[in-house]
């Protein structure tokens, strides 16, 4: 696969694989995001997280940040991956990899993209915590109201 | 024709179901879609402006509906 | 191994291990640095580059660059190991892994590390051109003198 | 007793080796020991003042060198 790479997918993601495809012999300089299942959040104990995507969508979406990132940073090269299903504390739940010919504009780019990422794909989680209660995260609101299994 | 929408997330949770049919005339906007919403089951649990997507765009109230196009009522997103 | 992973090593950089050892379960965020050999560098053709480093002082600088890191972004797991000897267009050189509970300090951390480590650690690079020539890298120098093998 | 001082890179080319034996009475100071080596062949090549590391730290120019010591001439370094 040649980038931009971007996929939802329900498998484990492989960073090196996805470093993989932004290397080419131009790339001097490669930063990566991951983003992993924490043990808490907003103070209490999580167990496990299920995500969910609007699939087509989202990777849409995930295309139209790679596209727009790589017109503000010419000669990027980009790979994004977002896992979905049921993921366990320490799973990689989010992949980006931003290659360039120098690290600034590659630890910018990949900044600037999981930020977008955040505020635009059509991706929820629902994070379950010990005791069995479950929520669905609304990163719009301070707390979030919790139901029971 | 009743317009099929997607729902996801605590959304599918409210409709029970993951697909809704809502019963409004095409063409119509986005607007009247999300208000015919509203009087189903589990529609009291609509914020009071949900974001809505058409043919998988971010769309405002006052987009067109027309017949065949994908509707989809986007929750709070909470990737990453 | 456990964090902070800090090697001079002559083989392969396996970036999926490096994460591996910086992700526990209060982990949300790893950002990941990669430098790679590109074939071009300041306008000339780059066929390879030898990198040479002062083993234990480099490690001891790597350690302390960790160290620093840490006590910057309390609650940071870190990773850095660079590649020594012969070199290919496309091969990682650099590899910088820095976990957190939130993703600004894993992202930020990792800016500084690789910004600590260029001017710090004790490793050289010499770098081949298309023709023959190769020269000792000098970032402290504008432009830099070449000799031919 | 000559100190023997580790070289890499282009100070390894400049002296033809990767350990240079520097005669100076220790104890004595790492300016000292530049200035010795200077008098050396290839010593010419050293820039004016050179990045020195004792027991693998780096250490200014009045810091004193024992029997013993770890001494190393450190190039511009461009790792990364």
């Amino acid at each position: 696969m040649t980038a931009p790479w971007v996929e939802i997918t329900n498998e484990p993601i492989d960073l090196n694989a996805m470093v993989g495809t932004v290397v080419d012999r131009g790339v001097g300089a490669v930063a990566t995001f991951l983003g992993t299942v924490r043990d808490v959040n907003d103070g209490r104990a999580v167990t496990g997280i299920d995500y969910e995507a609007y699939q087509p969508m989202a990777e849409r979406e995930m295309r139209a940040i790679a596209d727009e990132i790589v017109s503000r940073w010419p000669g990027l090269r980009v790979a994004i991956v977002h896992r979905v299903g049921t993921l366990q504390v320490g799973d990689v739940s989010v992949a980006i990899a931003c290659a360039h010919a120098r690290r600034a504009p590659s630890a910018d780019a990949m900044r600037e993209a999981i930020e977008l990422l955040k505020v635009r794909v059509p991706i929820w989680k629902r994070e379950h915590y010990a005791g069995g209660e479950w929520t669905w995260v609304d990163p719009t609101q301070p707390t979030t109201a919790t139901e029971t299994r | 024709m009743p317009v099929p929408v997607l729902v996801f997330a605590s959304y599918a949770d409210a409709f029970g179901a993951r697909i809704v049919s809502v019963p409004v005339e095409t063409p119509c906007t986005v607007a009247d879609i999300v208000e015919a919403m509203r009087t189903l089951k589990g529609g009291e649990r609509l914020p009071g402006k949900p974001v809505v997507a058409v043919n998988q765009s971010y769309a405002t109230c006052d987009v067109a509906v027309q017949d065949g196009d994908e509707v989809a009522l986007i929750p709070p997103v909470a990737g990453g």
